[in-house]
């Protein structure tokens, strides 16, 4: 394009070059919405998506094995009497931190670094949140009945419980996925604009052209649009820090040996950081490779990711130390035995295996050569996932497995419906996922320009 | 570019943001009045039996007493479905040919049951005792209503949970003198709150809202 | 009496181009004016007077609402509707209430934003004269608009055309209704 | 010690072939078809996944359930669908019987006949169901309890599987044309005066049915009644006529007894007495304030049973040896007349200083004290047992001696025997068997069916079609005892006449009938010839009354044996061969629960854990430890036993207290014809019982197989890993510290609280549990699933630990692997006042009740499960699948009419009976008064023979259970957790002999 003589492109010194140098509006704009608009679908879009659709199919069957027969073909029994469908539960909403957390908290922290990756770390929230509601609903005895945990007049004059945990599961994740929605979807209005000005393809015009609902980047709209997000921002970050509060609470309130613990919110907090970026990172490398996006998804974002995970992990490591020395100070038999049981019972190959994926394994990531190393930073995320899902199962299962009253014990196993279950919900994520690059633009277009050195105001306002 | 939409759009999407609220609204309104009305409750729909039994003409007309029938409304959970033979006590003599009768003579020559529809028909999970209601003053058409003017007999009440709990709630607000329990007639007086207050002390009427009164 | 068109549009190629032109018309007197760029600029937004807006103050009462709608719906259901003996707790068992009332406060105030945001934006407004002007297209791209509304009481079609094509516009075109 | 639990990760796909293959469980609920489906099912999942086997509950009856579902999820579309109800119609009576009020139950009085003996009891009725069996208070053997069987028997009256037609060679027949059969086979043994006519009978006390035999033997002197019963009085009724001469009849005073010696005898709350002598034992076991005098009971046995673990003083001896233990005992109190030489072998041996010890107790209380010898010991035991009571003078004080129940008792072997030969020889023409199931049950040796085939007619009268009815051209199908009339004797011989609740469901006829087909008046009914007998006892004209108070009674006023006094004769018995330990000791030993087989069909016996081993579903080869480490064996290990050339599979159970190099097997396993529960449920040990050898043996080989077979326990875990759950102590302990229970339990003050607790002013509802009486016979678990409709759930969903009992008997072992002492801990809910399942529960479905129950509302319950999760106890029970059974009509007419059904996906729990309860409140509410302290009885509480469980209002302080609450002995469960249980427990106190504690 015509360089305007008034303003040369010039790189201020010291300008982080978070996007590589060379772009301009228009070549930014162009590449990310190519994505969405380009005319044929890359095979490597279809493979993946087809193998998830398959996934999606083993889900479908098995909810629907599970609402015929009821949840008994799972491996649950008494004494343990969640199993793989809360842990999966847990796993998920951990997961669907990162999104939240990157676009919210970075942004109040003006890490512009984040606006490369916000807009598919959120998409990735909003569908691992999706995947989790689904264990609350379908782990009921009696799933059709899930509308009594909402109150609402009735012709019982019965409502719900509010000292239960499960209630405020409810709420909190029901409020979280509302605010991710709405925080996704404010943030995409600007970019669907430039979709609908773009789509050759005048139904996608007409859809783009709605969903933008006349975005037009008028400056008055600008202004009270920031104050938006500063604002969804502002509100988005005590809400992401509650919500696994909130579910450590189904844990910390009850009396189980190896549940009830203070030290578990926080705990659980820095857990689902940490795997939420795991996930981050799981799909950012292979999407950058595919879309040969590495000069928008710069290594050094994956070097700050890495740090996060990095931090996040040491959190936990410390966690991990000070439950089992608790367990030890308090002196309570039971604390002490639920300890020592995840360590040396029926259970501990879990127990080490977890401790050596989310504790030992991940300090390699102290090294810059690993953290910018795409293999083992893949590899390492991919750790992290399998050991945050164990450490729920751990605290569930283990906790359960041998509690008071030592005639109750028992031992649980999963069963095949059990992995089905899992395995399809990560069907239904990638399902989701693939579906959402491939129509919305992954990549915050409108965020991305202003990290363009010609964004600048070059000349001072005053005269 | 040209224009996408035609200017009317403004209008429609602006309408169609709060017309959904609306829609949400409107459901959960309807799902609820559903739930109260009559069709899912039978309320106040009469209910057709094999022998078109009317309480208006007996109860009524006649005056007979409900626990002439009725024979184990006083210390029995189940007021107890008359048998044939009551039936045939007075129907052998009087309108021993009526047409309309056939089926309770068919049941008492054939020692076989009449199979009644029934009209008051709590869930399976529910355990209503009618003897301690009567023994504490609660009288027959407080729940059934004036049966008197019955011809048919249909259910007077909800007999939803909200319904059984205005009263195990506020007792005073329907007891009665237990002398009244089995009159049909009866209307509250002006002052039944604190009639009811009284008798409430005097029956040692408990306001029971523990699940396992009812549920077990 | 509506005017024969909706006003004059100029376009520009650089943020700074587009600031400076804003800071010009808003020195000729021009108050009707509205800039349109890819992204947010915050100079821009000075020069066109742009400063606070009423969203905050929303947001403040669609939360304290959500507050008070959480406590008190819990406090009514525990305590007044339905007392129930949970597990000898409490009826008013106020520690294990403060979750969901966060909660509430959260999510009303969250609609207040977004709900707050469209209506102050006059949002959605899928039809828009400026949208007339073929090359706003590149508005969502990689090019910067300044519009001056025939509403303005300075406007002058002729006038004011002049004077935008005198801040080296790359181009300056009329917005038809 | 570890009691080894479910391998981790158990994956064996074997084994759960083995599993698909042997159990059938919940078949039980379903018809054939279904059952049919559900075998292809699971195969095909067997194929598919091996793994899962256990998560099918067995028959997915997949189209019904799959629209249960969609019904359910259109319900939930189709809005109020799923407010409105289904019309139902009433029926009510043509011509309603006085008696009868609808929504009141009627309690008639009867008797349970126990290998024929009676215990009396009275049977709940609703509107004509019987439904719920209870002790009748009057009666000797009962004393208002009951035993497992005897709940168990109203699941019998309504078993679909019972045979419902009269059949000839597989063909349905009329009764008139058995008539005309009988009559003609008949006609050919006149002549020859019934010389080719036999009876087979179980073991009887039936005074009518005694004098129906008399007159058909007087029309046929020839001919010839036999008498069987697998697990008869054949030792005793041998013993007594070594010891007397004559077939005396003993029984036991064991209220009036300071010192018991039980030589392998499991008295409490098993056999017909068992009851009576469970609440004898533990009346004289109740330490209460100061009253701290306690009987002492010591235990020499073969097997770990109740009565051991009860013991002051267990000794695990094989078999064998308890004939040479016995001598020397005899011979250390100087016993007259008998052998006991062979005592030598023990005096000499290691428990030298047990038996002296024994010895000088029991000589120190003559006339207070009692030696029992078991059923399945050899008669030379019992011989000793008599002369030993009688040298410490205990006869006629603690022992009681009368005449035989039975009119003319005949040895069940040697009667049997007798029949097989007559039948070898081909003298019989006509064979009739009542009751008995002989093919399943003779010993392997006399090959009961191949002789049996050389008979011409044969005749089976059964309440099954089973393994004899298949070798006989007739089957008559019986009608259960509580469809007929008949009599019985109760221990004390106190006579008891049997009435009807029902019409017979499926045709059957009663026993009665049948003989009277025999005699000149085959067409009298039940009624009338049991009324014609007592009528001839009782003649003149006051009979219809006393006819009346006799029934009404469940008791016939003073038929009690009168004790006798007999001669001891000495014994003619060989003395006590020393017993060559050759290869292993078998031990032959009926099941705790399903009897001699006979009960294999009935779900709620087969679910019942048994006493120590909780094992379900199954009978295994039990070993001690020690065997089993020199054996190299596992828990669940499969074998082959070998026994005198012949050969069974069993799996391994090791059984801590077992004597070393004994194997226990348990008979009633392995039926083919039982019904669709019993069917192939375990391995058959009759196949290796012989006539020589009944009860045990040595010479058992075993062979490890190494593959496994899974065994489902309802408890995997026997070790307190140090807790204070069950407390324990010795009365010295007590004496010293009547508080040291309590001190354990470390209970939180009252005032440690943020918040003020909730009042409970009117009833308080609590319960209090006597862990020294309780005798671990699981009786409250069968009667808590009968009076609450509780399911049966099928070996795979006991073995993912889904058993749906309310109420369980724990027990834990302390002390050596090799004979560990042994405590019993019955576990209901708790109904904690700061209950932490309520506070989890996101739907108020559980919450608490202005009287303290802990109240679980099923049909608010949405099935999260949380509760159980954070119940401390673990009572709470979840439908996993729909366990209820929605379809068979007969298991319908059982259920409570006063307790919900429970669907899938619900939990449930106990709630201290609520029904009956508020039944209780009602009455009294009309009554004007409060309720009467005792006059709730909860179903646990009603049914413990030794009334170990106490319910009532703890706000009245009068009140039984206050009292005991009251008491040192009283502790909470794990009342550090302040959980406030409204369940509490009394410590378990033992009475040990100091002379052999401090050795």
């Amino acid at each position: 394009m015509a360089e305007d003589p008034r303003n040369p492109v010039t790189v201020p010194p010291g300008r982080p070059t978070l996007i590589a140098p060379g772009h301009t509006f228009g070549s930014v704009t162009d590449k990310i919405s190519s994505i969405v608009l380009t005319r044929r679908t890359p095979l490597f879009w279809f493979v993946p998506f087809l193998i998830a659709s398959g996934l999606l199919m083993v889900f479908l069957a098995a909810v629907a094995y599970l609402l015929v027969r009821g949840v008994g073909i799972w491996g649950i029994k008494v004494p343990v009497m969640w199993g793989w469908a809360i842990t999966n539960f847990v796993w998920w909403i951990g997961i669907g931190h990162a999104g939240t957390l990157i676009s919210a908290i970075l942004l109040l922290l003006r890490q512009s670094w984040r606006n490369s990756i916000n807009r598919f770390a959120e998409a990735m929230t909003l569908f691992a949140v999706a995947c989790a509601g689904m264990f609350p609903l379908l782990h009921l005895g009696r799933p059709w009945l899930f509308y009594w945990f909402f109150p609402y007049p009735n012709s019982m004059n019965i409502q719900p419980q509010f000292r239960s945990p499960l209630i405020w599961d409810v709420f909190a994740v029901s409020t979280y996925a509302t605010v991710s929605a709405l925080f996704w979807f404010v943030g995409l209005i600007p970019d669907l604009a430039t979709l609908r000005d773009r789509a050759r393809n005048r139904w996608a015009r007409a859809t783009y052209g709605i969903l933008a609902m006349g975005w037009r980047g008028a400056a008055s709209h600008w202004q009270k649009y920031e104050t938006a997000s500063l604002l969804l921002a502002g509100l988005a970050t005590p809400l992401v820090l509650s919500v696994h509060t909130v579910v450590s609470f189904d844990f910390t309130i009850a009396i189980v040996p190896g549940w009830h613990s203070t030290i578990f919110p926080p705990y659980f907090v820095a857990g689902a950081i940490y795997s939420g970026f795991a996930m981050v990172l799981v799909l950012a490398i292979p999407l950058r490779a595919m879309y040969g996006l590495e000069d928008l998804i710069t290594m050094r974002h994956l070097d700050n990711m890495a740090k996060v995970m990095l931090a996040t992990g040491e959190i936990v490591a410390y966690s991990y130390v000070f439950e089992a020395f608790i367990a030890w100070y308090s002196g309570n038999p039971f604390e002490m035995f639920a300890m020592w049981n995840r360590m040396t019972g029926p259970y501990a190959p879990t127990y080490w295996l977890l401790i050596f994926c989310n504790l030992v394994f991940p300090q390699l990531l102290w090294w810059k050569k690993i953290r910018t190393n795409i293999v083992w930073l893949f590899v390492m995320s991919l750790d992290v996932l399998l050991g945050m899902w164990l450490e729920r199962y751990v605290i569930i299962v283990v906790s359960l497995s041998r509690d008071y009253v030592p005639s109750a014990w028992g031992y649980y196993w999963p069963t095949i419906w059990d992995v089905a279950t899992y395995v399809g919900t990560i069907g239904l994520f990638f399902f989701l996922f693939f579906l959402f690059i491939r129509s919305m633009p992954m990549i915050s277009i409108f965020e991305v320009r202003t990290l363009l050195p010609q964004a600048e105001v070059t000349e001072g306002v005053e005269k | 570019m040209s224009q996408i939409f035609h200017p009317s759009t403004n209008t429609f999407s602006r309408v169609s943001i709060f017309g959904g609220l609306f829609i949400i609204a409107f459901l959960v309104w309807a799902w609820a009045e559903l739930n109260e009305s009559t069709y899912a409750t039978r309320a106040k729909v009469p209910v057709q039996q094999p022998v078109p039994f009317s309480h208006e003409h007996h109860v009524g007309g006649l005056g007979i007493d409900c626990r002439y029938c009725h024979t184990s409304v006083e210390n029995s959970s189940f007021a107890n479905i008359p048998p044939t033979k009551t039936c045939m006590n007075c129907h052998s003599q009087i309108w021993n040919r009526a047409p309309m009768l056939e089926p309770v003579r068919d049941s008492f020559r054939t020692d076989t049951s009449i199979r009644w529809i029934r009209v008051h028909d709590l869930p399976d999970y529910v355990y209503f005792n009618h003897s301690i209601h009567v023994a504490k003053g609660v009288g027959c058409t407080t729940c059934h209503g004036q049966v008197n003017r019955m011809p048919l007999m249909w259910q007077e009440n909800s007999l939803q949970m909200s319904w059984c709990l205005d009263c195990h709630r506020h007792p005073e607000r329907f007891v009665r003198p237990k002398s009244e329990v089995f009159s049909v007639n009866w209307q509250p007086p002006p002052n039944q709150l604190e009639m009811g207050r009284e008798l409430v002390k005097e029956y040692k009427i408990q306001s029971l809202t523990s699940c396992s009164t009812c549920h077990r | 009496m509506r005017p024969p068109v909706y006003g004059l549009m100029a376009e520009f190629e650089s943020p700074t181009a587009l600031a400076a032109a804003a800071r010009e018309v808003r020195e000729k007197g021009y108050r009707r004016v509205e800039a349109y760029s890819p992204f947010p600029i915050e100079e821009v937004n000075e020069a066109l007077g742009l400063h606070h807006n009423r969203l905050p103050l929303l947001v403040l009462c669609g939360g304290i609402l959500g507050g008070l709608t959480g406590y008190l719906m819990q406090y009514y259901i525990a305590v007044i509707d339905f007392p129930i003996n949970v597990g000898g707790r409490p009826l008013h068992s106020w520690p294990s209430f403060i979750i969901i009332t966060f909660e509430l406060t959260i999510l009303f105030a969250a609609l207040t934003t977004v709900l707050g945001l469209l209506g102050l934006c006059g949002l959605p407004m899928p039809y828009h004269p400026v949208f007339n002007v073929p090359r706003f297209v590149q508005a969502t791209r990689d090019r910067f608009f300044i519009c001056i509304e025939a509403r303005d009481p300075l406007f002058d079609r002729h006038d004011t055309a002049e004077f935008l094509s005198s801040l080296h516009p790359r181009e300056v075109s009329e917005v038809a209704h | 010690m570890k009691m080894p639990g479910k391998p981790y990760p158990h994956l064996d796909l074997a084994a759960i072939r083995a599993r698909l293959a042997s159990s059938r469980g919940r078949t039980y609920w379903r018809s054939l078809e279904e059952l049919a489906e559900s075998d292809g099912f699971q195969e095909m999942l067997e194929r598919e996944f091996p793994r899962q086997a256990a998560e099918w509950p067995d028959d997915p009856a997949g189209r019904r359930q799959f629209l249960k579902v969609m019904g359910a999820s259109l319900a939930l579309a189709g809005l109020s669908a799923c407010t409105r109800q289904p019309t139902e119609t009433i029926m009510p009576y043509v011509r309603q019987p006085e008696a009868v009020i609808p929504g009141k139950p009627l309690f008639f009085a009867t008797a349970v006949p126990h290998t024929a003996i009676a215990m009396g009891v009275l049977v709940e009725s609703h509107l004509g169901r019987p439904t719920k069996v209870e002790g009748n208070p009057e009666h000797p053997a009962s004393l208002g309890a009951t035993d497992t069987l005897a709940q168990a028997s109203v699941l019998d009256l309504y078993d679909p599987d019972r045979s419902q037609t009269l059949t000839y060679l597989g063909d349905i027949r009329p009764w008139s044309g058995f008539l005309g059969a009988a009559r003609e086979a008949l006609a050919l043994q006149v002549p020859k005066a019934g010389a080719g006519l036999r009876f087979l009978t179980g073991a009887t006390t039936s005074p009518t049915l005694a004098d129906q035999f008399r007159t058909v033997l007087q029309k046929f002197p020839a001919a010839k009644w036999h008498r069987y019963e697998p697990i008869g009085r054949h030792a005793t009724l041998t013993g007594a006529r070594q010891a007397f001469g004559q077939p005396v009849h003993t029984y036991y005073q064991l209220a009036n007894a300071d010192v018991i010696l039980s030589l392998d005898a499991d008295f409490l709350g098993s056999g017909p007495a068992g009851v009576r002598y469970a609440a004898d034992f533990a009346s004289r076991r109740r330490v209460r304030g100061s009253q701290t005098a306690m009987n002492r009971l010591y235990v020499v046995e073969s097997a770990a049973t109740p009565t051991g673990a009860k013991a002051d003083h267990r000794l695990p001896l094989r078999a064998s040896d308890i004939e040479a233990f016995a001598a020397a005992v005899a011979a250390g109190v100087g016993a007259k007349g008998v052998d006991t030489s062979a005592g030598a072998a023990m005096t000499g041996g290691p428990h030298a200083k047990w038996i002296a010890a024994l010895v000088k107790d029991l000589q120190q209380h003559p006339g207070a004290s009692v030696v029992m010898p078991g059923i399945h010991q050899s008669p030379a035991v019992h011989v000793l047992a008599q002369a030993i009571n009688i040298a410490l003078g205990n006869v006629g004080k603690t022992v009681i001696h009368t005449d035989s129940l039975d009119p003319n008792p005949v040895d069940d072997f040697d009667s049997l025997h007798e029949l097989v030969s007559d039948m070898e020889a081909g003298k019989v023409d006509m064979l009739v068997i009542v009751g008995g199931n002989p093919v399943y049950n003779a010993p392997v040796d006399f090959a009961f069916a191949q002789r049996m085939s050389k008979v011409k007619l044969r005749i089976h009268m059964g309440l099954y079609a089973d393994e004899t009815s298949e070798f006989c051209q007739w089957h008559i199908p019986e009608a259960h005892f509580l469809e007929t009339w008949s009599d019985a004797r109760g221990f004390d011989g106190t006579a008891t006449i049997m009435q009807p609740l029902i019409m017979p469901l499926y045709f059957g006829r009663s026993v009665h009938e049948l003989l009277a087909a025999f005699g000149d008046t085959p067409n009298q009914t039940p009624y009338e010839i049991v009324k014609g007998y007592w009528n001839r006892q009782h003649p003149g004209p006051d009979f219809e009354d006393w006819w009346r108070k006799a029934v009404h009674d469940g008791i016939v006023p003073n038929t009690a044996l009168p004790a006798r006094q007999v001669t001891f004769k000495g014994s003619a018995a060989a003395p006590a061969k020393a017993t060559q330990a050759q290869g292993f000791e078998i031990v032959f030993r009926p099941d705790p629960h399903i009897f001699d087989g006979r009960f294999a069909n009935n779900g709620w016996l087969q679910e019942l854990p048994k006493p120590m081993t909780t094992l379900t579903w199954d009978n295994a080869a039990i070993i001690s430890p020690r065997t089993a480490e020199r054996l190299n064996l596992q828990n669940e290990d499969l074998v082959e036993l070998e026994y005198r050339e012949r050969k069974v599979r069993a799996p391994i159970w090791i059984q801590p207290g077992q004597p070393d190099d004994s194997v226990t097997v348990h008979l009633g396993f392995g039926r083919t014809r039982a019904g669709r529960v019993g069917n192939g449920v375990g391995f058959n040990a009759y196949l290796l019982r012989t006539s020589g050898a009944p009860f045990f043996d040595s010479g058992l080989e075993i062979v490890k197989l190494g593959s496994k077979f899974p065994l489902a326990m309802t408890q995997n875990q026997h070790l307190m890993e140090g807790r204070a759950i069950a407390i324990s102590g010795n009365i010295e302990e007590y004496r010293t510290n009547p508080a040291f229970a309590k001190e354990r339990a470390e209970e939180p003050p009252k005032e440690l609280t943020l918040y003020p607790g909730f009042k409970y002013d009117g009833y308080a509802w609590g319960m209090a549990i006597d862990q020294t009486a309780c005798v671990g016979c699981n009786a409250c678990m069968i009667a808590c699933q009968a009076e609450n409709n509780i399911s049966v759930v099928g070996k795979e969903q006991v073995l993912m630990r889904r058993a749906m009992h309310w109420i369980r008997v724990d027990s834990y072992y302390q002390g050596s692997l090799d004979n560990p002492e042994v405590l019993f801990q019955p576990l209901p809910c708790m109904q904690c006042e700061n209950a932490p399942c309520e506070l989890v529960c996101p739907v108020q479905a559980t919450n608490h009740s202005s009287e303290g129950l802990n109240d679980m509302v099923y049909n608010r319950c949405v099935g999260t499960r949380y509760c159980s999760n954070n119940c401390p106890y673990k009572v709470r029970r979840f439908n996993f699948f729909l366990y209820a059974d929605w379809n068979t009509p007969t298991l319908k007419m059982q259920r409570n009419p006063d307790v919900s059904v429970r669907s899938r996906g619900v939990m449930e729990k106990c709630t201290y009976c609520v029904q009956r309860i508020n039944e209780a409140k009602i009455d009294a509410e009309k009554e004007g008064r409060s309720v009467r302290d005792g006059e709730i009885q909860t179903a646990c509480q009603q049914v413990c023979p030794a009334q170990a469980i106490v319910f009532g209002d703890i706000n009245d302080p009068s009140s039984r259970v206050s009292k005991l609450k009251a008491e040192k002995l009283n502790y909470s469960l794990l009342a550090d957790l302040n959980t406030r249980p409204r369940t509490t427990y009394l410590a378990a106190l033992r009475n040990p002999n100091p002379e052999i504690e401090n050795s």
